[in-house]
């Protein structure tokens, strides 16, 4: 099964992923989905690498997804859990009204 | 015939990339979020990497997006901000700037050879040893310590969880012997 | 023995902190006691330094260790012409400013007794170190007691005073810092003899590096501009702080100048001189005139010390050997007179708690032996003959004249002022009809009178026979002043 | 003897310290002995020294001391210098100085009706300051470089001080206006400074002069490369071809430091404050010794000034005009301390007339003469103030002669003498200044002439309205009484040195060697006597003339004295009336001191108050160092305000790093 799709479509279908997070991220204000948006950020990087991983025969590129993989389960439930335990406080998620961190 | 089955996916991915973000109800984001993971695991398929894409489908799809709804379930779907509309200024200047982002990124990607140390992972040598296999020397040769570190990562992970959780009650407790 | 003589000065007073530390803390006599005999047995051991001291131009009572050999940074101590009475003028002050402290302060004796102690090595370490990181060690260290003793004993506005104090002089001396790096970085070693053989640094570096040093030290003096921490500091600290302060701590200033800035860099001499001579007859005029306006002793005190430095910088830039040695004597002369003002003021202030001449006036009925003493101390500011103050000041103008007059007749002209602004002060306090206030006033106990007369007849052996003194200090200015005029030589 | 002549020194310190230390305990009895016996004891070894100088004809030995410095080319030795000069102003210090030390240990001891004495409360202090006096005085006159002569120039200005303000709590007082009778508005009269504030005044225009002296001091050093007196003179003859305007420079700057110690026109203000201090002080320091420094000065450098003819034209031109303006203010002053006290400034003038003209011999016998007769007048005066319990305005005495016979007496002695009435002291040295004022230049003789009609009118002014006539103060007059024995000792004795004074220069067509003239020709003989001072360019008619004239002007000025004050008192006021702007400004002193107070004193002080608050405090402080603080502060703040708290803008700089250096590294 040669591919006939290059690694620029894969790359480049990564990078739009990428900025669609990025975009998400800067635009919401709700924390969770800011949460997802992280999420699919991590997963445009997946993709890249396995794409790098299967163009250059090496299978490094896949070990390094098993990584982010890993990070990324642990992220997110800490991520959620600090999100529950703010909300026991703040009664909210929208990050505007979290601000005590002002200088 | 491949590239129009990764056109496919590729579109149904951004779409649901685009739903997860401009999704006023959590709960619909939540369920977009689901189908990208599920079209990347398809590429991974795609992309001769098969032990990925099931295990894209078990962490992202099956975990990370349940926890997401079950986190949204707790907190109540609509406590997230009233979006009235999507064209603040303020969302224009982020959208401008991803799409900048994005242009970089683009033409970095078209222009430069991917190079790189070729190694043996050859699909063919994937049809001979059967991909997990290879995964896996790879893995527990040259990459055993940083697998050990994630296990350690992944215990600290779940202690942490537990800890915040369990502060949780402990001061919820607490506040009512106070109050 | 004679050999670590220098090594014993520094350590005397740290066994006394070491004594101090065991004494509890209630008996405050013994602890006063304590440090005062430290101090007594530095001075009688810094008076062989001057007794068996061959006056040739070179360093004497050296001592040599390495200390980080790989740098190639060593404690090498060593004293000469200029380092001499400048160190038999800390031990003395020191002496002088235990023992005068002793009704001063009632809390925490312990703590105070200690940073006098400390002090006193630092401001030794000074003088007598020969390296320049070793030097640059002693110059921080003697900050930090300073600031201290400021900042606890002080007046209201000690915090103020004591931070500025320490911002100001760390300002001036960071940039120092990085010279000697620089200094490290071309000499290949930070030992001072060693530079001064091996260097040869290229007259724009030297320009920049003089500035560099200068500016540290310009602080330390006060040299005009950089003076607003003095008067400051000398208001808020205590009456020993004060003596310290003037009497030493300034004079590091000027050491400095002399030590490091103008030998190392001799080509730089003739290119800052001329600022540094405006800024010095500036100083001179501006710090007496502000005195004349001041209406507190202790400002006043602290503004004729401007004025008085002015002088001495004069004479280190006025080029010939008569204006350094002079400088060099002037700086132990303003220690002991300016000491001596401030131990006064102090008298003072310890029974009224006020500083201001309003508060004073006609006291000479009521306290005789006070007022004679408080008038020798202003003669000797003013520079009468016979005392020391005329010694330091008439040489110096002396040796500025031929040099450069204008300048001369500036200062001459500020003795003047000195003189209108000291006598304004002994008018306001001694003379005029008696203030009732002053009825409680005391004159002068045993402990007092024993410091006065001490410092008074110093005055008058200074005044009498400088000989004793210009004989040790004039080889080691003559090496100096040559080492200047050969390199502008050379280099023109 | 002369070797010992450092005892003349040693004794008066001796003395300082014996009444300093232990005065006060041991009461004022042991300290009237002690202090004057040093003066007695150093006049003893001035005269031993004297006889050894007239033994070896005037040649002139120097007893060295020690090494005072020695810094490369800069070398000074103590040491002291004994030849005609200084030996004569020795025996003039010393003398009058012990007639001055007795007088004291009686006028410092008030006694009420009951005859009970009462020392002053600073008996001691007073003595310790007299001696020290002596002592510096002996310094400046006995060294023999320029370094000493400075060192006693500053010390007895130190001295002088403290003496003025030896009463330093008293306040200073208010002066009763003149009435002019027939119900013209009487002259207000400025307040007499308190004796502090003219101590510090005195202090303070002597340091001025002192500049002057010191930058001489300093120009001699570096022209010379030497201070002593035998070196730099050795060198000047030839200097002044060499750099003769350095020479000048030299001679004008040391007169500055004359000017000032000698109370001459430009800083003369502080001499008729100075009477704020204890008479014997004024008689002493004020009168004999301390203001003659500057003559002396002059007369030991006069080989510098024969070199420098300009400046020694602008000392006479000097002292001829101090003296006139000065005799004008003594004509209305009501106070007679102060009226003695304008008429040293104007004897003073003469001097250096005599001086700036060459004739330095006159200018030493004027000198000499004048600390005779004038301490005899100030002790008068003193006398009188002792007798009516320190009251000195003249209008409050009257008729003392029948009270106070003595004083009278010799008061009348001192006062002729002071005219310059033939045959007296006074007369011969001032005529012998007049005979060579005329050869210098007409003009400068008729300045001194008229100056010396109103010496002798002002001079029995006082005498005639204190003395004589009726008492104007009833209860004051009957109080008074004649002095004590000790004053009337030192009064008796200054009285016979005025009267036979004029022996020491008698006129040469007399026959009899004019002995001052033989005695000081040593002192000149180091640099040949440029000016021809020495021997009379006139003829002796012309001599007798000028004698005759200023004899006569002398006579006229007490006749006029007499007439106006004894025969018919309402002239004097009269005459005020017509010409009071005239008689305002004179009793003002010419308001120069409010002239030096505008000008000089107070914008001082505004200058000094300027730069203490607004430079120091406000610019340096306040803008510069303690600005840069606060700028820091801010800065700090302004950067603080960047962490706002919302993550949206954390993420927005996260992300915009991450755009950048994606950026770099790909597109680069």
């Amino acid at each position: 099964m040669i591919n006939q799709v290059p690694v620029s479509y894969y790359l480049l279908l990564g990078a739009i992923l990428f900025s669609i997070g990025a975009g998400g991220v800067l635009i919401r204000r709700n924390a969770i989905v800011i949460l997802m948006c992280v999420e699919m950020m991590m997963n445009a990087v997946n993709l890249t690498f396995i794409a790098f991983s299967r163009y250059l025969d090496s299978a490094t590129g896949q070990i390094f997804v098993f990584m982010v993989m890993a990070v990324a389960a642990v992220e997110v439930a800490i991520g959620l859990a600090l999100l529950v335990e703010l909300n026991r406080h703040k009664q909210t998620v929208n990050i505007d009204e979290i601000n005590s961190l002002k200088g | 015939m491949e590239q129009t089955l990764f056109l496919l996916i590729a579109a149904i991915s951004v779409i649901a990339a685009l739903g997860v973000v401009f999704n006023r109800n959590v709960v619909h984001s939540a369920l977009s979020l689901l189908v990208n993971f599920c079209a990347l695991a398809v590429l991974y398929f795609m992309l001769n990497a098969q032990f990925l894409g099931i295990a894209q489908i078990l962490v992202y799809a099956g975990a990370i997006v349940v926890l997401f709804l079950f986190v949204v379930m707790l907190l109540g779907a609509e406590l997230g901000e009233k979006v009235t509309s999507w064209l603040t200024v303020q969302n224009g200047v982020m959208a401008v700037l991803a799409v900048i982002l994005l242009t970089v990124i683009g033409t970095a990607v078209f222009e430069s050879v991917i190079q790189g140390a070729r190694g043996d992972f050859t699909p063919e040598a994937v049809q001979q040893y059967g991909q997990v296999q290879l995964v896996a020397s790879a893995l527990f040769t040259d990459y055993v310590l940083p697998f050990q570190l994630v296990a350690v990562l992944l215990s600290v992970g779940v202690i942490g969880v537990i800890w915040l959780a369990q502060r949780h009650q402990q001061s919820s407790a607490r506040r009512e012997f106070h109050d | 023995m004679s050999q670590f003589l220098l090594s014993a000065l520094l350590i005397i007073p740290l066994i006394g902190v070491a004594l101090l530390v065991l004494i509890p803390r209630e008996n405050k006599d013994v602890l006063r006691w304590t440090a005062f005999i430290t101090t007594l047995v530095n001075f009688l051991v810094s008076l062989p330094l001057y007794f068996n001291f061959q006056s040739g131009a070179g360093y004497q009572f050296e001592e040599f260790a390495a200390w980080i050999p790989a740098l190639n940074i060593n404690y090498h101590l060593g004293v000469d012409g200029l380092s001499l009475f400048l160190v038999l003028l800390t031990t003395f002050l020191s002496a002088v400013a235990v023992l005068s402290s002793f009704s001063a302060i009632t809390e925490q004796v312990k703590e105070y007794m200690a940073l006098m102690l400390l002090l006193e090595t630092a401001m030794l370490g000074v003088f007598v170190s020969l390296d320049l990181f070793l030097f640059y060690l002693f110059w921080e260290a003697s900050l930090i007691p300073m600031a201290l003793l400021i900042g606890r004993w002080g007046g209201e506005r000690r915090i103020y005073a004591s931070v500025k104090f320490i911002i100001y002089t760390m300002a001036g001396s960071a940039l120092m810092l990085v010279a000697a790096l620089v200094l490290y970085a071309w000499g290949g070693t930070s030992d001072l003899p060693v530079l001064l053989q091996t260097l040869d640094l290229p007259a724009w570096l030297q320009v920049w590096l003089f500035f560099a040093f200068a500016l540290a030290f310009a602080v330390k003096v006060p040299l005009f501009p950089l003076h607003t921490w003095l008067p400051a500091a000398h208001v808020e600290a205590p009456t020993a702080g004060s003596i310290i302060l003037a009497g030493v701590l300034l004079k590091m200033g000027t050491y400095g100048l002399m030590r490091f800035a103008i030998p190392l860099f001799p080509a730089a001499v003739p290119v800052w001189t001329p600022l540094l001579v405006t800024l010095a007859v500036i100083g001179i005029i501006y710090g007496a005139l502000v005195a004349l306006a001041q209406d507190a002793a202790k400002k006043l005190v602290a503004y004729s010390s401007v004025a008085h430095m002015g002088f001495i910088v004069l004479g280190i830039f006025s080029g010939g050997p008569q204006g350094m040695s002079a400088a060099v004597l002037q700086m132990v002369n303003h220690g002991l007179s300016t000491g001596m003002l401030f131990f006064m003021v102090g008298v003072l202030y310890e029974q009224r708690h006020s500083r201001l001449f309003s508060d004073y006036g006609g006291i000479w009925v009521k306290v005789p032996v006070f007022g004679v003493f408080f008038i020798l101390a202003a003669l000797s500011s003013v520079g009468l003959p016979g005392m020391n103050g005329f010694v330091g000041e008439f040489v110096i103008l002396l040796g500025t004249f031929k040099v450069n007059w204008v300048a001369a007749a500036f200062g001459t002209f500020g003795i003047v002022l000195a003189a209108w602004y000291l006598l304004t002060a002994v008018r306001k306090l001694l003379f005029g009809p008696f203030n009732p206030a002053n009825s409680g006033l005391r004159d002068m106990n045993g402990r007092e009178l024993a410091i006065a007369v001490s410092l008074v007849v110093l005055f008058f052996v200074i005044g009498l026979f400088p000989q004793l003194f210009f004989k040790h200090i004039t080889p080691a200015t003559d090496a100096l002043a040559e080492r200047v005029n050969t390199t502008i030589l050379a280099w023109r | 003897m002369t070797q010992l002549i450092w005892l003349t020194i040693a004794f008066p310190i001796a003395g300082v310290l014996f009444n300093g230390l232990l005065g006060r305990r041991l009461g004022h009895r042991v300290v009237s002995v002690v202090g004057p016996l040093m003066v007695l004891a150093s006049f003893v070894v001035g005269v031993g020294a004297f006889a050894d100088l007239l033994a070896r004809h005037g040649e002139a030995v120097n007893v060295p001391l020690w090494t005072w410095a020695a810094i490369g080319s800069f070398e000074v030795n103590l040491s002291l210098l004994v030849d005609p000069l200084s030996v004569l102003m020795v025996l003039v210090v010393t003398g009058v100085g012990f007639l001055i030390h007795v007088y004291a240990t009686e006028y410092m001891v008030h006694k009420d009706e009951s005859g009970h004495a009462h020392p002053d409360r600073d008996f001691a202090r007073f003595f310790t300051f007299l001696n020290l006096f002596i002592a510096s005085m002996l310094v400046l006159v006995l060294g023999n470089n320029y370094l000493m002569m400075y060192v006693g120039w500053e010390l007895v200005g130190v001295c002088s001080y403290l003496l003025i303000g030896f009463w330093y709590d008293r306040p200073s007082e208010e002066q009763a206006p003149i009435d002019l009778g027939e119900g013209a508005e009487p002259v207000k009269l400025p307040p007499l400074l308190s004796p502090a504030a003219s101590g510090m005044k005195a202090f303070i225009v002597n340091r001025v002069g002192d500049v002057g002296f010191a930058l001489g001091v300093f120009l001699i050093w570096t022209t010379f490369g030497t201070l002593q007196f035998a070196d730099v003179f050795s060198q000047v003859p030839h200097m002044a071809e060499a750099m003769p305007a350095v020479l000048s420079w030299i001679a004008l700057l040391l007169f500055i430091g004359a000017m000032g110690k000698s109370a001459q026109i430009p800083l003369y203000v502080w001499l008729p404050d100075a009477m704020a201090g204890p008479t014997p002080v004024s008689a002493l320091i004020h009168a004999a010794t301390m203001v003659t420094a500057g003559v002396y000065m002059i007369v030991r450098s006069n080989v510098i000034y024969s070199h420098a003819p300009g400046v020694s034209m602008f000392v006479a031109v000097i002292g001829a005009v101090t003296a006139l303006f000065a005799a004008t203010i003594a004509l209305v002053q009501v106070d007679l301390k102060r009226v003695l006290a304008y008429s040293t400034v104007s004897q003073l003038g003469y001097m250096f007339m005599a001086v700036g003209v060459g004739a330095y011999t006159a200018g030493m016998f004027h000198l000499t003469t004048h600390a005779f007769f004038k301490a005899l007048l100030f002790l008068g005066a003193g006398s009188v103030m002792h007798a009516l319990h320190d009251v000195i305005d003249i209008r409050r005495m009257g008729g003392l002669k029948n009270k106070m016979p003595v004083t009278w007496l010799t008061f009348w002695i001192g006062g002729l003498a002071l005219a310059g009435f033939p045959l007296m002291s006074g007369f011969f040295s001032k005529d012998e200044i007049l005979a060579k004022a005329f050869e210098a230049s007409p003009v400068l003789w008729g300045i001194g002439v008229l100056t010396a009609g109103l010496t002798a009118f002002y001079t029995f002014r006082a005498i005639f309205i204190a003395f004589h006539g009726q008492p104007r103060d009833r209860h004051l007059y009957d109080h008074a009484h004649e002095s004590g024995p000790a004053i009337r000792f030192a009064l008796v004795v200054l009285a016979a040195l005025a009267l036979v004074g004029g022996v020491l220069g008698l006129p040469a067509f007399l026959g009899l060697p004019h002995a001052l003239d033989s005695w000081l020709a040593p002192i000149y003989a180091t640099g040949e006597h440029a000016a021809a001072a020495g021997e009379h360019g006139l003829s002796l008619g012309l001599e007798l003339g000028l004698m005759a004239t200023s004899a006569t002007v002398a006579v006229l000025g007490i006749v006029v004295a007499y007439f106006f004050y004894v025969v018919n008192p309402a002239i004097p006021r009269r005459m005020a009336r017509s010409l009071r702007p005239v008689f305002v400004l004179l009793a003002n002193k010419y308001y120069v001191d409010e002239l030096y107070n505008a000008v000089f004193v107070q914008p001082g002080l505004k200058l000094a108050r300027g730069m203490a608050q607004g430079v120091d405090a406000l610019l340096i402080d306040s803008v510069l160092v303690d600005g840069l603080a606060r700028l820091v502060g801010q800065i700090g703040r302004q950067v603080s305000r960047l962490q706002t708290g919302y993550l949206r803008h954390y993420a927005l700089a996260t992300f915009i790093g991450v755009l950048i250096l994606v950026g770099y590294f790909f597109l680069r």
